[in-house]
């Protein structure tokens, strides 16, 4: 399986995704924004962490850059694209996702590990959970309170496009589980193909035990398949 | 311009420093060289007031590869890899502007490690904030705590440790001190020195401004009331920008192109290229039409004192120039080569041709005044506080005060605005003794840590700075690391009142002598002075930020309690010291007395035997007792793991309040497994250290026997909600 | 007259300023925060506060129709997130 | 006539719009970004763009000094960090 991962000026979670990839037997590429053409690949990812400071609205200004024309041609073609955090706003900026990350509703950089629970096992990122498990993930940032208008929640909704919500550990969602907002408790969403997934919480970060867990694990194995 | 006695004392000059300056020019400084002067003379830079003392300090070591005078200190941690690290202050700019302040110290420090060929891997703090009931305090916390994320977040460097206090003292002066850390292969550290005749010298980064011109005069300077009116210019934080100058200058430093490299730091392209010539002592000749400048019509005199963050000057070996210019074209960097060495020994500034102004290095980098301020011993009072005849109050309650109070309250609101997971080699985060990090695709780690002990050194500055050293060792022991080495930021007053430089001299004297005994020297660090308003200086607040090696990951330990029906072991003695402990101040606002003494033969003994028990095994959780004594430490053993304890009472007992919060020095808490307990008695006697048994961990309740019995649920609650509630 | 104008515009560039506001249905937690604190600190008649963003931009562009078009394409293109957010631009003297 | 304007500013609370502004020499990281990117977008008569805040504001007052009076106020004490920004209070329709 190969993977891309997609580095911009301030790309910060990009070695830590690569680790992981590497880890999990991928065969990894690094692609430079400024590149106009993609390797032959099997999955983009676009990673966490900053781009471009995101001084004007979290992945504005990546959504920008020459590569992105590519990526959306994969996308289009049925590529799986991964966006993690900082990637998931990418993705947003694009449309390639729908909707958009406010900031948080406390106003602050929000790190720690939070419970997901697993909506939808029936897709090529998720197969390897279960229905309803709950993962405890780590996340970090400002701006991962999901928005979308009312149609496209019932969409969400209606086709399962929903991946995880944030939850309390016994998998209920709720406001005090809700750590930054989100409409709905909404942590990751996928588009109507679902080959597209964007996410708040970090996976790349919980597959080494030694760090935290391993619950990120199943999210590259399911890739794997 | 003419330069009169009110020119002279705006640079922050005094009178008979500049008679010194024409001596030494034999001839009158235009306005651009006592700028220059101004910058390279003041105490921030020239170090006038401490150097006599500061060369006390213990540099050396067997794993020392750079002591104090580079960027930062360097150890050695095996296998070809190096530990850069330093701390440095940021206490006016951060009072005057708390999120920029904050976050334009986090960015300076970063540079001070990335110069010298290391990849920033940890950073750390240390905030002290003035009473919590001033006025000013809630939005200097939040400026200066989302400063600090807002940086270290945003460039991709995990925050992992630090210290939050609040004390009256800081009421109208803030302490900000930011400590970075960084890996580097040993035989690729990067120094200051230039070294041979006509290489260009290059400008790389951030374009220039009119920012923080003399911003490093205003550190030295007390504050007065017209501080705040006179706005100086305070710099704007870019950390995109230097997440830019460090993925290039990293990649420019891997062949050997670079011969120098300083980061423009205090007093910018001054201090910069006077250091690197002076320790090459060889001339640099600057052209400031070519320096990229973010403003119009900016004069030499600007260009010289500005201090615009992300700026770095390197000196390029010949023929490398090519190169290195599509390296910082790749990131979108600046790169300008606007001199070139020379055998003159001057820093010659020539701006459309015309020489603008010329000083030799050697009188700027070296000839900078040397105080030997006057300085008189503390007077110690001795003071025995006998708690009988205070109000009385309950075991428990004291307890609930304390760990519901500000500064011992769990720091998570502060924390969890830190990315602590960024480059996913955190192997424990704040809220342990030590933070600990990987070192990337290895199975060792370093352990991090800082601390201060302001109240203790304010009482009497040799024990106090003596403890926070000792803490500071403690911290790093528990986590299961070897201490190494330590830097230290030295927050005080003002030097020209000799109380305050007796402080200065005593803590001095406290740290080398803690530093000499435990074999922990000091490779970097930083001196702040005139902290204060108004002739009120601040307590003398030393702060030390020590690192320790953890051979193998599998090896470390944290503090919270691991399973249910293990022995409780208390190592060191407990005398009930109780002066200068948070149990007076925090329950009867008493802060008279002596800090307890310091017992290096026991510190020493004590810490190299619980590390050997950890290196064995025989112990699953580990935690030092510091302020708070030992009913705090145990509580926080608890409160990370959800089990409690049952404490026994020992049966001679003189004062319950003494035992339990005293703050004796040397000690820790271990919890033992049933099966091991022989074995650990058996080394601690082989050791010839103290113990006690003191208890069993229990499920879910945190009990002191015949005293009281609370569910850890409550303890948590207790502990957590000051800031939520602030 | 004419060329005098002409003359005028060719020597100074367009300025213009672009607000940037929330959508009247889109929360504005920032708002809510600054609005919260604004009544604790004892402004009590404030009625209400929304915030937003500012841009103040400068073209090279004689003909003011022009330079408007060319600064309403940069909110549309990059400036505002037109899901969430409505933008005004005016011209500044 | 002067009644009547009394009763119309009874009716409609005050609104002002507040821009807030970087000080002329201090860093704009957030302008200089925005402004490579839209030039690298092809805006190239661009010719500078800085970033700032803007704030909507209504106020429970008839009379437009006093409420301007509160608004500078406002500015001072919490929206606008004096040390490195500038501001300017307009009187919105
Ligand atoms: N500003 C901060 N940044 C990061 N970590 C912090 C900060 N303030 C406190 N902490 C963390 O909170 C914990 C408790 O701090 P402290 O009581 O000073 O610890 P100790 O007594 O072990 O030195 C430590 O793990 C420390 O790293
Ligand atoms: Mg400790």
């Amino acid at each position: 399986m190969r993977s891309s991962v997609i580095v911009f000026p301030g790309s910060n979670c990009d070695r830590d995704i690569a680790v992981a990839l590497e880890k999990m037997q991928f065969k990894n590429q690094m692609v430079w924004h400024k590149e106009t053409s993609l390797p032959k690949t099997d999955l983009i990812v676009i990673p966490g962490g900053f781009s471009y400071g995101d001084y004007l609205r979290s992945g504005a200004i990546a959504g920008k850059s020459l590569i992105i024309d590519e990526v959306i041609k994969f996308a289009k073609n049925g590529c799986l694209i991964l966006g993690i955090c900082n990637g998931f706003q990418i993705l947003t900026e694009t449309g390639l996702l729908k909707g958009t990350l406010l900031r948080n509703k406390n106003l602050k950089f929000i790190n720690k590990d939070v419970n997901i629970k697993v909506l939808n096992n029936k897709t090529q990122f998720t197969s390897k959970y279960r229905i309803n498990q709950v993962l405890n993930i780590n996340i970090a940032h400002n701006e991962g309170n999901y928005f979308t208008d009312s149609k496209h929640l019932q969409e969400l909704k209606n086709d399962n496009l929903i991946a995880f919500k944030y939850c309390d550990n016994k998998g209920n969602t709720n406001l005090e589980s809700n750590p930054n907002g989100a409409l709905d408790n909404i942590a990751g969403i996928f588009n109507s193909k679902k080959n597209i997934l964007g996410m708040m919480p970090h996976p790349e970060r919980m597959v080494d035990k030694f760090i935290s867990n391993d619950d990120g694990v199943n999210l590259f194995s399911s890739l794997l398949n | 311009m003419k330069i009169t006695n009110e020119i002279i004392e705006k640079h922050g000059l005094k009178l008979d420093e500049y008679k010194t300056i024409q001596k030494l020019l034999k001839r009158n400084p235009n306005i651009l060289e006592l700028g220059i002067f101004s910058a390279m003379w003041n105490e921030h830079c020239s170090y006038k007031s401490s150097r006599i003392h500061l060369k006390k300090l213990p540099t050396k070591g067997k794993k020392v590869i750079q002591g104090p005078g580079e960027n930062a200190g360097v150890i050695d941690i095996g296998d070809n890899d190096a530990i850069v690290f330093k701390i440095e202050s940021h206490n006016h700019p951060s009072y005057i502007e708390p999120y920029q302040g904050a976050a334009t110290g986090v960015g300076g420090i970063l540079r001070d490690v990335f110069t010298m060929g290391a990849r920033p891997i940890a950073l750390l703090n240390s905030i002290h904030f003035g009473s919590t009931t001033h006025p000013k305090t809630k939005s200097l916390l939040n400026g200066v705590v989302s400063g600090i994320g807002g940086y270290g977040n945003c460039i991709g460097i995990p925050t992992v440790a630090g210290e939050t206090k609040f004390n009256e003292t800081y009421n109208e002066n803030i302490l900000v001190n930011a400590m970075a850390v960084g890996l580097a292969k040993k035989n690729k550290i990067f120094y200051s020195k230039a070294k041979g005749l006509n290489k260009a010298v290059v400008y790389v980064g951030s374009k220039t401004g009119r920012d923080g011109i003399h911003g490093a005069s205003m550190a030295s300077a007390e504050f007065d009331e017209n501080s705040e009116e006179k706005k100086p210019t305070v710099q704007v934080g870019d950390p995109f920008t230097e997440k830019l100058l460090l993925e290039a200058c990293l990649e420019l430093m891997k062949d050997d192109s670079i011969i120098a490299i300083q980061d423009m730091g205090a007093a910018g392209l001054t201090s910069s290229s006077v250091e690197m010539a002076s320790k090459g002592s060889l001339g640099i000749e600057l052209e400031l039409d070519k320096v990229p400048c973010r403003e119009d019509n900016m004069s030499p005199y600007e260009m010289m004192l500005s201090e615009s963050q992300e700026r770095m000057l390197i000196i390029l070996e010949d023929g490398k120039e090519h190169h290195a210019r599509k390296i910082f074209e790749k990131w979108d960097l600046d790169f300008v080569i606007i001199g070139k060495t020379n055998n003159s020994k001057n820093l010659t500034l020539k701006y459309n041709n015309k020489i603008e102004g010329e000083i030799p290095v050697e009188i700027l980098a070296t000839k900078a005044p040397i105080y030997d301020r006057k300085w008189v011993k503390k007077k110690v009072v001795q003071k025995k506080i006998a708690i009988k005849q205070l109000k009385k109050i309950k075991l428990e309650d004291a307890l609930i005060k304390i760990l519901s109070s500000p500064n011992h309250s769990n720091k998570s609101w502060v924390t969890d605005q830190y990315d602590q997971m960024v480059m996913c080699d955190t192997v424990q985060k704040s809220g342990s003794d030590a933070a600990v990090i990987r070192i990337h695709n290895t199975s060792k780690a370093i352990a991090v840590t800082v601390d201060s002990s302001a109240n203790y050194c304010k009482s009497f500055p040799l024990t106090g700075s003596k403890q926070v050293v000792c803490e500071n060792w403690r911290n790093l022991i528990s986590v299961g690391a070897n201490p190494i080495a330590i830097t230290n930021c030295l927050n005080f007053g003002n030097p020209e009142n000799k109380e305050i430089m007796g402080e200065f001299a005593e803590c001095i004297q406290g740290i080398k002598e803690a530093c000499e005994f435990l074999n922990f020297p000091v490779v970097s660090g930083n001196v702040s002075f005139y902290n204060g308003t108004n002739q009120k200086s601040i307590f003398p607040t030393p702060v030390i930020g020590g690192v320790g090696l953890i051979p193998d990951i599998s090896k470390t330990l944290n503090h919270y309690f691991k399973k249910e029906n293990s022995n409780i072991l208390l190592i060191g003695k407990t005398f009930g010291h109780i002066e200068q402990s948070c149990f007076l101040k925090e329950n009867f606002s008493i802060s008279e007395g002596l800090p307890p003494e310091i017992n290096l033969n026991n510190e020493k003994n004590n810490g190299e035997t619980v590390l050997q028990l950890i290196r064995k095994n025989l112990v699953t959780s580990v935690h030092d007792i510091s302020s708070g004594g030992l009913l705090v430490a145990l509580s926080e053993m608890s409160i990370g793991s959800n089990l409690g304890a049952k404490i026994y009472k020992p049966k001679k007992l003189t004062n319950k309040f003494e035992y339990f919060f005293g703050e004796d020095q040397g000690r820790y808490i271990v919890e033992v497994e049933k099966t091991d307990l022989e074995k650990v008695i058996k080394m601690l006697n082989d050791n010839e250290v103290y113990y006690e048994n003191i208890g069993k961990t229990q499920a879910k309740n945190f009990e002191v026997e015949s005293e009281f019995n609370i569910g850890v649920n409550d303890l948590f609650k207790i502990n957590n909600q000051w800031y939520n509630n602030y | 007259m004419a060329k005098l104008f002409q003359l005028n515009l060719k020597k100074n560039k367009l300025k213009f300023s672009v607000t940037v506001t929330l959508k009247k249905d889109v929360l504005d937690p920032q708002g809510k925060v600054v609005e919260n604190t604004l009544k604790s600190m004892g402004m009590g008649n404030l009625k209400s506060i929304r915030q937003g963003k500012f841009f103040e931009i400068e073209v090279d562009e004689n003909d003011q129709k022009k330079a408007e078009e060319k600064v309403k394409v940069m909110c549309e293109k990059l400036l505002v997130n037109l899901i969430i957010e409505d933008f005004k631009i005016t011209k500044l003297i």
